[in-house]
C-alpha cells in the first residue's frame, strides 16, 4: 500500500534514470524498493539478491549525472565489498563477516517495511479531521476561579526573613556598642553602697553582680577604682593598699567638707 | 413531501454535529439529496433529539446542537486555581506585617531595593494591605497597614500572633529599635 | 448492576458531546451519582448512537463523539479538514510510535535517511509527538514519543492498540494493496 504504488520492473531510459531515483527517500529506500519488486519474502531478504540491481540503477545514473549524492555511492561501494565477501571470501572469517553484515542490512530493510506497513496501517484508520469529526462547536462548561490565593504564615515569615536578612546586608555597619560598667556608674554604686560599709572593705565586693565576661569584669574593676579615686579625692571615701599590686580597701570617708590630703593613697 | 430517509437523517446529524459555526437548511440542501426537503429533515432531527442530553436549536441562521438548558448547571465546573503572591509582593507583605504602619521609602529601606508600583497595587488589589493616614514628616507620606483580609487569609486572630522576629533568630535591627 | 437511569444518559451524552476532547471515565463518574456506574453508562449511550450519523468511540484515554466513517466522503465536501500528513511524516510517527522513546538519530537509523527539520515541525505542530526526556549517553540526545494526542488522532484507545509486528507481517506484502 506504501511501497508497491512504486513500480520498479519497467526498463527505465537514460534521462528517467535520476529522476527515479529522486523518487527514493536514500539508498535503504531503493534497496527495499528493490527487495519487494522482487517478491521476496520479507522474513527473508536476500542481499546477494537485491546488490546486482541496486548497482545497476547507480551505474545507470552516473552516466547520466557525474555528481551522484554521496551516500548513494557509499552504497554502493559498500555493496560491491559485501558482494564480494559472499562470493569470494578469502577464508571462513570473510564469509562470516559478509553474512553478518548482510543480516543486519537485511534487519534493517524489514525494519523499515515494518514501519512502512504499520505508517499505512495507521493512514487507514478513520483519522479525526479527515475521515471522523469532532464536535465543531463544542461547550465548555468550565468556570475558572482565580480570586484564591495560595499564601500561608511559612511563607509570609520566610519572605520576611529574607527580606530582612537582605536588608540589613545592605545596610551601613553599625559597630555593636559595648555595655561596659561606666565611672557613673560606678560613681553611683559605691556611693550608695559605702555608707553601709563600717569598716575597710574589699574594692572588688563594689562590683556589680552577675559580670561574667572577664572583659567586662576588668573594666567594671577600673570604673570603681577610678570612681573611688575621684571619691577619695572630695573626701567621701577612703582607700588604701598595703602593698605593691595587693588589695585595694575602701571605706567611707569623713565626709565631702573635709577636703584635706586622703589619708592612704598609694 | 416525501418519507424522511434514516440516510439523510444520518447525514444532517453528523453535519450539524461537526460544523464549528450553525447550519443553514441551505448548506444542508447541498449534501442532502435533491429529492430530501432540508427543513423536514431538520424537524425529524429535532424531534429525535427532544428531551436528550443534546438538543437541536435554532441559532444564527441556521441550527446547532446545545446541551440542553436544564443540564448546564449540573455540567458546570468550577476550578479554582490558587494564586501564588509573586515573591516581591509576599516580602512587601511581610515588612508592612511586621513594621506598620511604615510609608513606603521605609518598605524600601528595609528590603534594600525600589519597591515597584505594580506591587504596591497587587497588595492593594487583593485587599490585603490599605492606606493607614500620613505621616507628618516632609512630604506627607502615606503609611500602609495589614487589612483584617490579611488575617482572614493568613488564619490570624491578631497581629501580635505573628511571631515576633526574635523567634525567628533575626538580631534586632539597629536601626529599627526607634 | 443497577438500572440505567435515563437521567444518568442525558447528563453523561450531554458531557461528552459539550466536549472537544475525549472525556475520561473518571470525569464521567465525577458528575454522575455515586450509584451510577460509568461504564455502564459509557455502554448504554454506545448502542444508543449504533449506526447513527454520530457514534461514540473510545480514543485517547477516553469516550468520544465522532462522526461516522461511512460518511467521511460526502462531509468532507462540507467541513473543514485538517491538513494530512505527507508520507514521510506518517512514517517517522510510525516507527515513534513503535519506538518510543528513540532520539533523532535513531529515527534516521531506521528510515536510511535524515530526518527533515519540517517533518519534525509538522509533527511537533500537530502535536502528535513530545519530547520525553533526555538519553543519558555521550551527547545527551532528546528522546521523543508520542502524546494523547496522537491516540485521539487515530482513534487509538492507547498504544496497546497498535498492531504487533507479527500481525502486519501476516498482512499479503506488497501484493493487492497497492
Amino acid at each position: 500500500m506504501t511501497l508497491a504504488a512504486r513500480d520498479s520492473d519497467e526498463p527505465a531510459p537514460r534521462d528517467t534514470l535520476l529522476l527515479r531515483l529522486q523518487g527514493f527517500e536514500g539508498p535503504l529506500d531503493l534497496l527495499l524498493d528493490l527487495a519487494r519488486s522482487q517478491k521476496f519474502d520479507l522474513a527473508q531478504i536476500s542481499i546477494l539478491a537485491i546488490i546486482e540491481p541496486y548497482l545497476a540503477v547507480i551505474e545507470g545514473a552516473r552516466r547520466v549525472r557525474l555528481e551522484l549524492a554521496a551516500d548513494w555511492l557509499v552504497m554502493a561501494a559498500w555493496l560491491t565489498w559485501l558482494k564480494s565477501r559472499l562470493l569470494l571470501p578469502a577464508d571462513q572469517k570473510e564469509l562470516e563477516d559478509g553474512a553478518v553484515a548482510a543480516e543486519a542490512l537485511a534487519e534493517r530493510l524489514r525494519m523499515l517495511a515494518l514501519m512502512r506497513l504499520l505508517a499505512g496501517w495507521l493512514g487507514a484508520r478513520p483519522i479525526l479531521g479527515q475521515d471522523v469529526f469532532a464536535r465543531g462547536a463544542p461547550e465548555d462548561h468550565t468556570d475558572i476561579d482565580r480570586s484564591r490565593l495560595a499564601v500561608d504564615l511559612a511563607a509570609l515569615v520566610s519572605s520576611y526573613l529574607r527580606a530582612a536578612s537582605r536588608g540589613a546586608r545592605d545596610r551601613l555597619y553599625h559597630p555593636k556598642p559595648l555595655t561596659l560598667w561606666t565611672v557613673q556608674d560606678a560613681l553611683r554604686r559605691l556611693g550608695a553602697l559605702l555608707g553601709s560599709v563600717p569598716d575597710w572593705a574589699l574594692l572588688e565586693l563594689f562590683l556589680p553582680e552577675g559580670l561574667a565576661d572577664p572583659t567586662q569584669r576588668r573594666a567594671a574593676l577600673a570604673s570603681t577604682f577610678i570612681a573611688g579615686l575621684e571619691m577619695a579625692r572630695d573626701g567621701t571615701a577612703r582607700l588604701r593598699q598595703n602593698e605593691a599590686f595587693g588589695p585595694i580597701q575602701v571605706r567611707a570617708g569623713l565626709g565631702p567638707l573635709e577636703t584635706g590630703l586622703p589619708e592612704e593613697d598609694t | 413531501m416525501s418519507a424522511i430517509e434514516e440516510d439523510w437523517l444520518r447525514l444532517a446529524e453528523a453535519m450539524v454535529f461537526a460544523s464549528s459555526a450553525p447550519v443553514t437548511r441551505r448548506a444542508l440542501s447541498q449534501i442532502l439529496p435533491d429529492e430530501a426537503d432540508a427543513e423536514n429533515v431538520i424537524e425529524a432531527l429535532r424531534s429525535r433529539y427532544a428531551g436528550r442530553g443534546v438538543e437541536l436549536v435554532d441559532a444564527g441562521g441556521g441550527v446547532q446542537f446545545r446541551t440542553a438548558p436544564d443540564l448546564a448547571p449540573r455540567l458546570r465546573r468550577v476550578i479554582q486555581l490558587s494564586r501564588r503572591l509573586p515573591r516581591v509582593a509576599m516580602e512587601t507583605l511581610a515588612i508592612i506585617a511586621y513594621h506598620q504602619p511604615l510609608s513606603r521609602a521605609e518598605i524600601e529601606h528595609i528590603r534594600g531595593v525600589a519597591l515597584s508600583q505594580q506591587t504596591l497595587e497587587a497588595l492593594l488589589e487583593a485587599a490585603l494591605i490599605e492606606p493607614k493616614g500620613r505621616r507628618e514628616t516632609p512630604g506627607r507620606p502615606t503609611t500602609w497597614g495589614t487589612t483584617t483580609a490579611f488575617l482572614t487569609q493568613f488564619g490570624l486572630k491578631d497581629l501580635r500572633e505573628l511571631p515576633p522576629p526574635e523567634d525567628l533568630l533575626l538580631e534586632p535591627p539597629a536601626s529599627g529599635a526607634g
